[in-house]
């Protein structure tokens, strides 16, 4: 989120599209329901299925799954070809003025740069033109056809209202009206709030559904204001903070990237790192990068991290792909390339697609470790548990260990919100029986493997040999050290070069801006620095005044970075530091600084003469309308089918799915055509669960317990299928046969002059827990990956349906 | 644990209930009613601030336990609520949140490590020091087999990728930064979490 | 007073036997169906061991008194079928009130008001069965929908008043009218008392068209 | 749980006097269930059931977001979902929060036969007081709203309590507290229809002409309230009735009967008793024997 939830309320427009607020995030969405009674604001929610969401939506319109990049594109169409703009901040603030170079293009569905053979762009031409200094060039005037905003107009051109009709199955009436309401955010003093979630991430273009929106925020001018953003509403309650400090394949603490084997040293490493701005007069503060990975290598090894070894950047491990993500990983399990897996309170027998492959991968293990506080499908893979999971035992012959763990209610430490904040918490009750914290479990296997090591001796043990760890109890770190370590502390006296204040030896710092490049300063994870100074533990804060009651409640917990609540926060004012909307301020200039009730994103004394743009993670510090290389399948969105679709692309039928979406092949044999399979499912979870855990929850397992989905009247009817009857549902990849709830609130679509049927699929149920045994969406999901994050594509696939009859246990 | 009162802070309406809540119990009567309706489970319950475990909006919650952690008592939760003073759930919880009592006593939580043998057919009880040892075992015997220091080219990756690692989604950043330090001291980088599910 | 030499069996073991049972039950009901019926009588639950037990039990005595009435019905039915002189007695009411001998046609084994109890309660009685099954909640509280409940409880307690006021009628007829009750506890009356009460009976009897075997000595 | 003291209702099942009045000056509560902005996630059962201490039998799926199936005596409170198409063919998706509606005239407290076992406290709340009630089901056909639900296991009438415990010591419902979207809220029974009011005229500029409150003066108005955005047709809502009232049937059994009955019992008795004191008993006459034994004679006689 780039606002906080409290915020929401500031809008004036809320749209709902791409994920389902009120079913999956119903406390947050409360601040919808309070933008609509307190600021008049109107909820427009465009969705498959008439969800609990658009059940108190002022405006409610219907969409085939996978076609959101379609209707956001007409609606950029219909705001530049109803000059819907917010041109001051458009021209100002956005990348809409800047040139590409020659040689970019866009013929046929297809980007300049295609390489059939590797899926993947030469991305060459997808740049700015720049100039001999190095600056891109620019026409304010917009004049030059090759500057970006008449680019853009010429892209989105095709999506005119009949074909954003033909494609996504939305009526023509209810997307112009939707556009409309869309459309009265441009006004400076109007902002619309963008909710999304898994309902555009989990699809193979994913990342350009999101891309989309958020340019169109930007020609509204709707980032960095009050109730404005692009707000992510993310699933975990610690999701953030391990995106943050970085478990992901290719992640280090704070968005630092891992070496590739490519980057062979330290030196090249930080060449593709340190962004040279691209404008006159612009900052951008990946300058900062080397001070930020120096002082993480002194956090990570301590003194064994020196200049002399580049703070021991070889001990990093290097990827020679791009992603060692679960896909891959199981995609490796299968070809015997894997010999262990541990799954740290992850159950991917549930959640990850095609449930077939995740179970045939772990069978191929020699060991599987799963740490958990529940009985997880995914620890009890090997065991038959009759339709809903056959395994025959005897033939598997992996090793299993189930490693009982505490949850929330028995340990301390903080969770990163979906808005940023770093909140503690603490321990109310020990464990039941033997369960053990992870962090006590990783202490463990990391001393027994290092105290192997320094026994036999082994395969390069030096990272592990050198690795700080430095607790009182270094069998159970208490949490407390672990957070002042990710927040850094002075390693040497710091002499501050502006005030001259000193920083002693050992203390805790009190943000990334001390950060040095000689070693002298050290930080786990430089985006919580700040967190836990000198004056504590910054994330127990619980001090909620809220100034002016606009929701950011700057004193409550702590939000990184740097206790920043409205990123971009620099665009709610204009070009001459004056609030767009003099009613909810957020930070303004007052002549010799930024003033505000946030914490400024930009540098606090810059004044707005010296014009540098607000967008400082930007080399040109500018919003970008036009990607640049950042996205794996083109820098503007364009409209792609789902990898299964019942239809041709009818824009480009040559290319039909994503270009540069990675499949492997085995995958590819497994998508289903649409004459055997001829309905589009998506999945999804229901209010009254979470994921897989609540299940095991009596309470939830009561509110909804069994398997089931949702189907249209019409397909019913169709189908001969009675309202709760017992339905098969097939892809090409297995069955699930489960209830059938017959409803109004999925209709048929006419796509392409066809009429279309939408099945809904919810996902929460297993084999382990309190509610009835189920067979799990994934049971039918195909195993594709957005073609920048990876994410399953989950909300769009073909299935086929058929009446039957209650399933029997083998 | 600093428990500051929050100011108070307008919200659709509440404010208004608020103001009226004095009157509404049972006023000077109260004690006389006390005897006929239920009595109030948490008047000396413990209370401990947390965060919800579920989702990302992180509602702020109170833990009542029994017990008042005194040295002879064994604490245990007894009710969960939403806390009134966090700024986004203002007291408020969903569905899940405010079942989470059922979660942390559900009777699928595992009390003891247990261990299936290749071919097994069931879980066995085993002790944390023959789990942690036999997993440490089986760890170092694959990294010391399939570790690539370097690769074709003869560059320098030291990366391990035949053990993987799939890390949670709901433990705390300590945990997770924890986890990072051992996972990539070892090269692993078949590592990933929940952020795509 | 005279000692007659000869008395006469009115009602057999099993009659008596049954409508004792008949009477007990009823007893119960009327207590502890009056203790759920009106607020000042719910002390009366306190004989049954309480409010749970008053409603627990009192169905089930409500079962053994609708068997019980059938044993009745079966063994008195014959006794209690409408004659011409039922009616010209049933004129002369205010007589039997007034206890005017002169002016109250004979009448045979029963009279017009030991009919009508017996008929009202043929009716009230099953009624009262029926609609108590209706609002047995522990077995059939979901059989049938809350409006018919709800019509079955005011029946069900309208049929309770009547047969209430039938009862009383019944009973103080019983204890107004000397030696009626060693007639249900004994079994006999004298042929004085059957003269008084019931004469054509006693004609009947004597004319041997029915009953010989009714007259016995005196033991 | 030990006795009521009558101080703090105003009204008590069974009873046969008149609780004192002389404190009952405290506010009424109410609580305001905004059906418009109900999103229908079921907060509030959940946390009535944790709070209540309940955990009703795990399920099945019967073509419906409603579980459970339906209110039992361990379920308090349940969504209701209405898929209804209006008039311009488009779907809304009506969801209500059922249970006791703590009406200011409560039927079940009227029919209930047991002494104490519901009762009204002063501030509007109806509680059943369980160690009191005998397990009749009177209540269930008093009630207007088909709320109440009689225990297999213990016999025992249960409801919402509208949480007497926690609102005795100052605090909101368990549900209220919950409710994610603030679609449920407490107060007094004047603050809640002063703020019902501001709701009706937002959904009324949002084209709800219809909007209104429902707290249906037939059971004299109710301390659960709707807000609707459909006021003239409740029963859109999953059956919420249109004109509640009493049945008339309960009311005739409640009402006159009893005192009529108990009068006519009464008579009966009393016109006996003094029919007897007037007439004395009607005795057997000597008379009456002779003429007896002469009738057997004369037609033993008779018989050869």
């Amino acid at each position: 989120m780039t606002n906080t939830w409290q915020d929401i309320k500031n809008a004036n427009v809320v749209i709902v599209m791409g994920g389902n607020a009120a079913e999956a995030h119903p406390c947050g969405f409360k601040w919808v329901i309070e933008a609509k009674i307190e600021n008049g604001a109107k909820l427009v929610v465009v969705d498959p299925r008439f969800t609990r969401t658009a059940s108190v939506a002022d405006y409610y319109a219907p969409i085939r799954p996978g076609t959101d990049i379609a209707f956001l594109n007409g609606v950029i169409r219909y705001l530049l070809e109803h000059d819907k703009i917010q041109h001051e901040y458009v021209r100002s603030y956005t990348n809409a003025s800047l040139i590409v170079k020659d040689g970019f293009d866009f013929q046929d569905g297809l980007f300049t740069g295609y390489n059939e053979e590797t899926r993947t762009y030469d991305k060459s031409t997808w740049d700015y033109d720049l100039d001999k200094d190095g600056f891109a060039r620019s026409d304010d005037t917009w004049q030059d056809p090759r500057c970006v905003i008449n680019l853009l107009k010429h892209h989105v051109s095709r999506y005119t209202p009949e074909m954003v009709s033909r494609i996504c199955g939305t009526p023509q009436d209810k997307y112009l009206h939707v556009c409309e309401l869309i459309a009265s955010t441009s006004a400076p003093d109007r902002a619309m709030t963008s909710l999304f979630a898994l309902g555009w991430t989990q699809h193979s273009v994913g990342a350009q559904n999101i891309r989309n929106m958020a340019m169109i925020q930007l020609l509204l001018g709707n980032i960095g204001v009050a109730g404005g953003g692009m707000n992510a509403l993310r699933g975990h309650s610690n999701i953030q903070g391990l995106t943050d400090v970085g478990l992901l394949s290719n992640q280090m603490p704070g968005y630092m990237n891992l070496p590739t084997d490519k980057e062979t040293d330290f030196d090249i490493y930080m060449s593709t790192r340190q962004f040279k701005p691209l404008r006159p007069g612009q900052i951008s503060y990946y300058q900062n990068t080397r001070k930020l990975f120096v002082s993480f290598m002194k956090a990570f090894y301590g003194d064994a991290a020196t200049q002399e070894n580049h703070w021991a950047f070889d001990w990093l491990p290097k990827l020679d792909i791009p992603l060692y993500d679960i896909i891959k990983a199981f995609e490796m399990m299968n070809a015997g390339q894997m010999t262990g897996y541990i799954c740290q309170g992850f159950n991917p027998l549930q959640a990850f697609p095609d449930r077939g492959k995740i179970r045939r991968g772990l069978s191929k293990l020699k060991f599987l470790v799963t740490m958990d506080p529940l009985d997880t499908e995914t620890s009890r893979f090997w065991q038959d548990f009759g339709p809903q999971n056959p395994a025959d035992s005897a033939k598997i012959q992996t090793e299993v260990f189930q490693l009982p763990t505490t949850c929330f209610a028995e340990e301390n430490g903080s969770l990163v919100n979906s808005a940023r904040w770093l909140q503690w918490h603490w321990k109310a009750a020990e464990g039941p029986g033997d369960a053990m914290s992870d962090i006590w479990i990783m202490s463990g296997i990391y001393h027994r493997l290092r105290e192997l090591y320094r026994k036999e001796g082994g395969a390069f043990p030096d990272p592990l040999l050198n690795l700080t760890w430095k607790y009182t109890d270094p069998l159970s770190p208490d949490p407390e050290e672990l957070a002042k370590e990710m927040n850094g502390r002075a390693l040497a006296d710091l002499t501050d070069a502006t005030s001259g204040a000193v920083t002693k030896a050992g203390t805790l710092l009190d943000g990334f801006g001390q950060l040095r490049d000689d070693g002298t300063t050290s930080s786990g994870c430089w985006i919580f620095s700040g967190s836990f100074t000198e004056k504590g533990n910054q994330m127990a804060r619980r001090d909620a005044t809220d100034p002016r009651e606009q929701g950011i409640a700057p004193n409550w917990a702590w939000a990184w970075p740097a206790n920043r609540r409205i990123l971009y926060n620099r665009a709610s004012a204009d070009p001459t530091g004056k609030p767009w909307n003099a009613a909810k301020p957020v930070i303004s200039w007052n002549g010799t600084k930024w003033v505000g009730i946030d914490v400024p994103d930009y540098t606090p004394t810059l004044a707005p003469s010296a014009g540098a743009s607000p967008f400082i993670m930007n080399d040109e510090g500018l919003g970008r309308l036009f990607a640049r290389k950042l996205m794996a399948e083109g820098p503007f969105p364009e409209h792609y089918e789902p990898l299964e679709s019942p239809v041709e692309n009818p824009l480009h039928p040559k290319v039909q799915n994503n270009p540069a979406a990675r499949v492997f092949a085995d995958d590819r044999a497994a998508f289903g055509s649409p004459k055997n399979f001829p309905y589009v499912a998506t999945t999804y979870r229901l209010t009254e669960h979470f994921h897989f855990w609540t299940k095991h929850a009596l309470i939830n397992a009561i509110l909804q317990p069994e398997e089931f989905i949702e189907i249209g009247e019409v397909l019913a009817k169709e189908k001969g299928i009675e309202q709760g009857g017992w339905v098969k549902v097939s892809s090409k990849r297995g069955e699930v046969i489960c209830k059938a709830y017959v409803t109004k609130r999925i209709k048929p679509l006419t796509v392409d002059g066809k009429p279309t049927h939408v099945i809904g699929v919810p996902l929460h149920w297993g084999f382990t827990g309190q509610a009835r045994k189920g067979y799990g969406a994934n049971t039918l999901t195909p195993s594709v990956g957005d073609a920048n994050t990876q994410t399953p594509e989950f909300k769009a696939f073909l299935v086929n349906i058929e009446k039957t009859t209650a399933p029997v246990a083998a | 644990m600093p428990m500051t009162r929050r100011e108070f802070i307008k919200f659709t309406g509440l404010g208004l209930a608020a103001s009226s809540l004095g009157v509404l119990g049972f006023g000077e009567s109260g004690v006389a009613q006390a005897a006929a309706v239920r009595p109030f489970k948490l008047a000396h319950a413990t209370e401990t601030r947390n965060t919800c475990t579920y989702c990302s909006v992180a509602c702020g919650i109170i833990i009542y336990s029994m017990g008042d952690r005194a040295k002879n008592a064994l604490s245990n939760i007894i009710h969960i609520e939403g806390d009134p003073d966090h700024p986004v759930n203002r007291g408020t919880l969903c569905p899940k949140g405010s079942a989470l009592l059922d979660i942390v006593h559900a009777p699928t939580r595992l009390k003891e490590p247990r261990y299936r043998a290749p071919g097994g057919t069931e879980f066995k009880t085993v002790s944390w020091d023959f789990a942690l040892d036999r997993i440490a075992r089986l760890m170092k015997d694959d990294r010391d087999k399939n570790f690539i220091a370097k690769n074709a080219k003869g560059d320098t990756v030291n990366r391990w990728t035949s053990v993987g690692m799939l890390a949670a989604s709901a433990s705390s950043s300590e945990t997770s930064y924890l986890t990072w330090k051992v996972v990539r001291s070892l090269g692993m980088v078949v590592f990933d979490n929940q952020a795509r599910v | 007073m005279n000692h007659p030499k000869t008395v006469i069996i009115r009602y057999t073991t099993s009659q008596r036997v049954n409508h004792w049972i008949n009477a007990i039950c009823f007893t119960l009901m009327v207590l502890s169906g009056l203790s759920m019926f009106h607020p000042i009588m719910f002390w009366l639950s306190n004989l049954f061991g309480g409010g749970q037990w008053t409603r627990a039990i009192h169905p089930w005595i409500g079962c053994v008194l609708m068997a019980s009435y059938i044993g009745m019905i079966v063994q008195f039915w014959r006794a209690n079928l409408w004659r011409q002189e039922d009616t010209a007695w049933m004129k002369s009411v205010p007589a039997v009130v007034e206890d005017d001998e002169e002016h109250i046609p004979a009448v045979g084994h029963n009279n017009a008001g030991q009919k009508l109890v017996f008929w009202s309660m043929t009716l009230l009685i099953p009624t009262l069965f029926l609609t108590g099954l209706v609002i047995w909640e522990v077995y059939f509280g979901e059989a049938t929908s809350i409006s018919v409940q709800r019509a079955a409880v005011l029946i069900h307690s309208t049929a309770a008043f009547l047969a209430i006021i039938i009862w009383i009628i019944h009973v103080y007829a019983g204890i107004w009218v000397r030696h009626s009750v060693r007639a249900m506890t004994q079994g006999y009356v004298t042929p004085g008392w059957a003269w008084r009460h019931h004469r054509k009976w006693l004609w009947e009897l004597a004319s041997g068209q029915s009953g010989k075997n009714s007259i016995r000595k005196r033991p | 749980m030990s006795d009521l003291q009558s101080q703090d209702y105003i009204r008590r099942s069974a009873s046969t006097m008149t609780p004192p009045m002389a404190r009952s000056t405290e506010e009424q509560v109410a609580k305001l269930i905004d059906v418009t902005r109900c999103i229908g996630c079921k907060a509030c059962q959940s946390a009535c059931m944790e709070w209540n201490n309940l955990r009703q039998d795990i399920g099945h799926f019967e073509g419906s977001y409603q579980n459970p199936n339906d209110l039992s005596p361990d379920v308090w409170t349940l969504m209701k979902f209405a898929e209804y198409e209006n008039e311009e063919g488009n779907l809304e998706w009506l969801i209500r929060k059922d249970g006791c509606m703590h009406c200011e005239d409560p039927g079940c407290l009227k029919a209930c036969p047991a002494p104490g076992a519901i009762v009204q406290y002063a501030n509007g709340i109806v509680d059943f007081i369980s160690d009191k009630c005998i397990g009749c089901g009177y209540c269930v056909k008093g009630c207007p709203f088909d709320i109440p639900r009689i225990s297999k296991k213990d016999h025992k009438s249960y409801k919402c309590t509208l949480c007497s415990d926690r609102v005795a010591v100052g605090l909101e419902p368990a549900c209220v507290k919950a409710c994610p979207t603030g679609a449920i809220m407490f107060g007094t029974k004047t603050d809640m229809a002063h703020w019902a009011g501001e709701r009706i005229v937002d959904l009324k500029s949002r084209g709800f002409e219809k909007a209104g409150l429902y707290d249906p003066p037939e059971v004299g108005g109710t301390h659960v309230m709707y807000v609707l955005h459909h006021a003239d047709k409740p029963s859109l809502y999953s059956g919420l009735p249109d004109n509640p009232r009493i049945s008339a049937a309960v009311e005739a059994w409640k009402g006159i009967a009893k005192p009529l009955a108990m009068v006519g019992i009464a008579l009966a008795a009393v016109v006996g008793f003094f029919h007897y004191i007037v007439k004395g008993p009607n005795e057997v006459t000597e008379e009456d024997e002779v003429q007896g034994e002469r009738a057997l004679e004369d037609a033993a006689e008779k018989t050869p």
